[in-house]
């Protein structure tokens, strides 16, 4: 609910008090600091504060070889670790022009959309935790938790995974991740049907989340939003389609967008594309080829100099690198473009002037992960 | 047992009485609600302190009463010290005229309905109190919810109260009950001959209940995403421990208004053996609704919730008022 | 107003919905493992801090101090040292430092070693008041018999 | 409306073409080109690279503004030999698989150019980032004050010449 007009109005600096939202709030998953300037329980302006979880990934890009930057692309977004693996991978694929075999390209996929199906599913429980809800997030951490038994069982690790190599994998899936990874399919399906029941049809979490903090196509555009908070504006943006890679064009799926713009459309993007992520591992797994993980890789990484950028669909939308190299086995630069910097930038705008509550549920439907966007 | 019955000595040992169930209440029922809530989202709850948790309340309460009772700086400390005194005893006292069963309660008098509601909305002045002694932003905003809260549910929890009262014609708890003796047809609740939307009352009641009590999805008070822990956010050691026993002293007590006025308090379903046993059931039927309702709903919005009193609430029940005159007036003049 | 006066009945019967969907979780068994006294098993390509390999006819670490490990790793954790013993072609480790405060698991000396002289192990129970603790000596730890097949 | 990629190096030239080429001191890195580039974005990851004045970054801005650009992110890269700092502005399209790189040269020394966050607000914080890390100065931009750095930061630790 936004404020009406006459409560909307500029008010004297001494009508007004200073909430410290965070970097020690329930609602600040992390350590965002968020300043908001509140006359009442009306927010005036809320302006996000930085830097809490700040470490330079940027510049530790430029002191170690390219093998070794691969490990802290998984730190970046710790949500979503595939994606920003696959990234910097495909970068330096783009620049050396390395063939990868087509079977790793689907492994890649595939992992890749279970990552983001665990993405998701901690984003939706813990933004049910702000709304207040608690119940949902142990059910989805209990679907989440057979998703890292898999992914645990093929890269080794739980959350920070380091799985995809320049040209490749590190090493095969086995059958039982295939069994596994089929099985998952068929029992979140189901899943996701309770979680409409308990959560989506709600009528309480409807009234929180409908019409509250809208977005406009627009307003994304001006400040570079893409993601689910993009594609709740209605601008079906996805860099999987968009800027295709890896075998995505292969794979039918849809890009769910909602038009309403407001922070319902945005919950409404994420449960829509669990589902897509869904049909996307099924049709991997169906046509998964046989053969080699790992393709021709030069033994000694040197990049010829110029710049190169490889974008993808992360899960919170566009992630890029872009590197710049001359010709040395360590980078010159490399820039991560993260998508929680973009979506969180538009946060004092949109937020201006509606109360504590709607501005914690917008916050949280902007799906934010902070080391993300501090990086 | 003449000793007993003198009128000092009743009232010392009822006084004990309602403040050892309200506490072992408090303590249990702390238990229950995050054994409760384990078992909704599928794990065991607290499992290690006694034989399956069932010592769990004593440490809480130990650890709790082991720690410093920190006043800030700056509070007014009068008020801040004088808060949790003030959440917690109404309660108890409204629990005075609750009737356990025929006999069993601590005093009889024939307004006890009247009394239960005077002396329930003392229980709203000491949450803010206690926001605004706490000098404490997140505390002043909570203080400032309850009061808003408060005053929207307390008046369709009244007109619903109101549509009973014409029906059973005394402000009697006992009196009240022992009018829904015989089977669970006679019941407030299935009296759908003295007005057919009674269950639609019992669910308004319901809700006014939780909303008065600051339980989810209308723990606004606390709101921990939001506020920290809003009014309570200063609190320490057993000053905090004191609300969280104020809450479910007022589950408690407002269960038991639900399970008199609407469940036929200690009166048997099948008309047979009326006693405590049959008024316990209810009151904990109830209780593990309340646990079950905040285990399942995400916190209304706060404006959702003043929308929901004046917009739903009070219309409906202001329905329900004059179709009950009207039935009354129609089928027993 | 049509709609709103349907949104109330409608909006009462999807909290029965959710209200169902709690209460059938209630009755099903609880899906966690009480960790101290129950275990899952650990996946075999679980990454646990590196150690030792033997060689299982000699029973001496099949390290030959190369010391890629070294320059593969990323956070500079690794210590290398070796001698070549007489009558030997390779050299054979003396020592192998491994700060574990800085390894971030990625797995790179892993992959890189040329013997397979170096592999996970599944050892995860590691807590300590002390940093100096994690400064693990591998040839020592290796020595002790902290979990070699 | 989806613009072509011959439409926009058409006006990007124009805009380049009006400004003076990048005056370099020192040795030149690469041989002078054309300051419109179309590029294979199968190997660069980008379908046009645009070369312009410092002065005309907001210019550009405000073209690929009009055809329905978002911006995609600005970065600097400090080319020390050349004693030089490269700025470098990432544009998308949310309509089109369109990809602009707008690059830029200032002198190491005196980095100053102008603000495109009145164009797009959302280059606000990229600015701001960029000014942490490189030292960038961007006229006219509202609040350059730390962000990602510590509030008394003084060091812009991208510089080559930085070591903590």
């Amino acid at each position: 609910m936004t404020a009406p007009p006459d409560i909307a109005r500029p008010t004297k600096p001494q009508e007004t008090f200073v909430l410290n939202v965070g970097p020690q709030h329930p609602a600040a998953h992390g350590v965002l600091r968020i300043k908001m300037t509140m006359d009442g329980e009306f927010v005036t302006r809320a302006e996000p504060i930085l830097g809490y979880i700040h470490r330079m990934h940027e510049k530790m890009g430029e002191n170690r070889t390219w093998a070794q930057f691969l490990p802290n692309t998984g730190r970046i977004d710790y949500l979503s670790a595939l994606h920003y693996n696959h990234a910097f991978v495909g970068v330096v694929e783009r620049a050396l022009r390395i063939e990868v075999p087509p079977r790793a390209e689907f492994i890649r996929v595939i992992t890749s959309e279970l990552n983001r199906i665990s993405s998701h599913l901690v984003w939706w429980s813990a933004f049910l935790i702000d709304l207040g809800g608690m119940t949902p997030l142990l059910y989805a951490f209990d679907d989440r938790e057979k998703l890292l038994d898999l992914l645990e069982g093929v890269t080794g690790s739980r959350l920070t995974y380091c799985y995809f190599r320049f040209g490749g994998l590190c090493n095969d899936i086995d059958d039982s991740f295939i069994a596994g990874a089929r099985a998952f399919v068929a029992q979140m399906r189901p899943r996701l049907k309770l979680y409409r029941d308990l959560v989506t049809d709600n009528i309480i979490l409807r009234k929180r989340l409908e019409g509250i903090g809208p977005i406009s196509a627009e307003m994304c555009r001006k400040y570079g939003a893409t993601g689910p908070v993009l594609r709740g504006s209605g601008v079906a943006y996805d860099v999987r389609r968009a800027e295709p890679y890896s075998v995505y064009p292969e794979l039918a799926f849809e890009i769910p967008t909602y038009p309403a713009g407001d922070s319902m459309a945005r919950y409404l993007v994420h449960m829509a594309e669990m589902e897509q992520s869904l049909r996307i591992i099924a049709q991997a797994l169906d046509k998964l080829p046989a053969g080699p993980v790992m393709g021709k890789v030069p033994r000694v990484l040197r990049l010829p100099p110029g710049d190169y950028c490889f974008a993808v669909e992360a899960a919170r939308g566009r992630f890029m690198v872009r590197v710049v190299s001359d010709n040395k086995d360590i980078p010159y630069r490399v820039k991560l473009r993260t998508p929680s910097f973009s979506n969180l930038s538009l946060y004092e705008e949109a937020s201006r002037g509606m109360i504590l509550p709607d501005v914690l549920a917008l916050l949280g439907s902007l799906d934010l992960v902070i080391p993300d966007i501090d990086r | 047992m003449s000793i007993l019955t003198t009128e000092p000595v009743r009232l010392l040992l009822s006084l004990v009485c309602i403040m050892a169930f309200v506490g072992l209440n408090a303590a249990y029922l702390v238990l229950a609600e995050r054994k409760g809530a384990g078992r909704f989202q599928r794990r065991p709850g607290p499992n290690e302190a006694g034989y399956g948790g069932w010592l769990q309340p004593v440490a809480d309460v130990a650890k709790l009463l082991s720690k410093q009772l920190i006043v800030p700086p700056g509070t007014d400390s009068l008020l801040f010290r004088l808060a949790p005194l003030m959440v917690l005893s109404p309660a108890m006292m409204c629990l005075a005229v609750v009737p356990f069963s025929e006999t069993l309660v601590a005093r009889n008098i024939n307004v006890g309905l009247l009394m239960v509601f005077s002396f329930g909305s003392i229980g709203v002045m000491a949450i803010m109190l206690s926001g605004w002694a706490s000098r404490n932003k997140f505390a002043i905003i909570s203080a400032a919810r309850v009061v808003s809260q408060n005053v929207a549910y307390e008046i369709p929890m009244l007109l619903v109260v109101i549509t009973l009262l014409m029906m059973t014609g005394t402000m009697d708890l006992n009196q009240i009950v022992r009018q829904q003796a015989g089977g669970f047809w006679h019941w407030n609740f299935f009296k759908v001959g003295a007005n057919p939307l009674m269950p639609v009352t019992f669910v308004i009641f319901f809700i006014c209940m939780l909303a008065e009590t600051n339980r989810a999805p209308f723990d606004m008070a606390e709101a921990e995403s939001e506020l920290v822990a809003g009014a309570f956010t200063e609190y320490a050691g057993m000053g905090f421990g004191v609300f969280f026993m104020a809450e479910y002293a007022n589950i408690v007590l407002g269960c038991s208004l639900a399970t008199v006025l609407f469940f036929g308090g200690w009166q048997s379903p099948f008309g047979l053996w009326p006693g405590l046993l049959w008024f316990l059931l209810k009151l904990y039927a109830l209780i593990f609704t309340v646990i079950w309702v905040r285990w399942t709903f995400p916190r209304t919005q706060f404006y959702g919730l003043l929308n929901l009193s004046w917009k739903i609430l009070i219309p409906i029940s202001l329905f329900t008022l004059l179709l009950s005159s009207a039935m009354l007036k129609i089928f027993h003049s | 107003m049509k709609a709103s006066i349907l949104e109330v009945p409608r909006g009462f019967w999807s909290l029965l919905v959710g209200m169902r969907v709690t209460l059938t979780q209630f009755f099903k068994p609880v899906v966690t493992v009480p960790y101290p006294r129950k275990t899952l098993p650990i996946p075999a390509r679980y990454r646990g801090h590196i150690e030792l390999t033997v060689d299982p006819a000699t029973g001496r670490p099949l390290c030959t101090a190369c010391k890629l490990c070294e320059r593969a790793c990323p956070s500079d954790c690794i210590l290398v040292d070796g001698v070549k013993l007489e009558g030997e072609k390779k050299k054979s480790v003396t020592e192998y430092k491994l700060d574990f405060t800085k390894c971030s698991l990625c797995g790179a000396c892993v992959e890189v070693c040329p013997c397979d002289a170096i592999r996970f192990s599944k050892d995860y129970n590691l807590a300590s008041t002390s940093k100096a603790d994690y400064n693990f000596d591998l040839v020592e730890r290796l020595k002790a018999g902290r979990k070699q097949p | 409306m989806i613009p072509s990629l011959e439409q926009l190096s058409a006006r990007l030239a124009d805009l380049a073409g009006a400004m003076p080429a990048t005056a370099t001191s020192g040795p030149a890195p690469v041989p002078p080109r054309s300051p419109v580039q179309p590029a294979d974005f199968a190997a660069k990851g980008y379908h046009l690279d645009v070369t312009v004045a410092p002065g005309a970054v907001d210019s550009a801005a405000g073209i690929l503004d009009q055809h329905g650009f978002a911006l995609d992110t600005i970065t600097g890269v400090d080319w020390i030999a050349q004693n030089e700092m490269e700025v470098i502005y990432d544009y998308f399209h949310a309509a089109s698989p369109l990809r602009i790189v707008i690059r830029t040269r200032v002198p190491r020394d005196h980095p100053e150019l102008p603000t495109i966050s009145a164009v797009f607000p959302g280059a606000n914080w990229h600015e701001r980032e960029a000014h942490d890390f490189f030292g960038l100065r961007f006229l006219g931009h509202p609040d350059l004050s730390p962000f990602l750095l510590p509030e008394d930061a003084t060091y812009h630790p991208l510089r080559k010449d930085f070591s903590a």
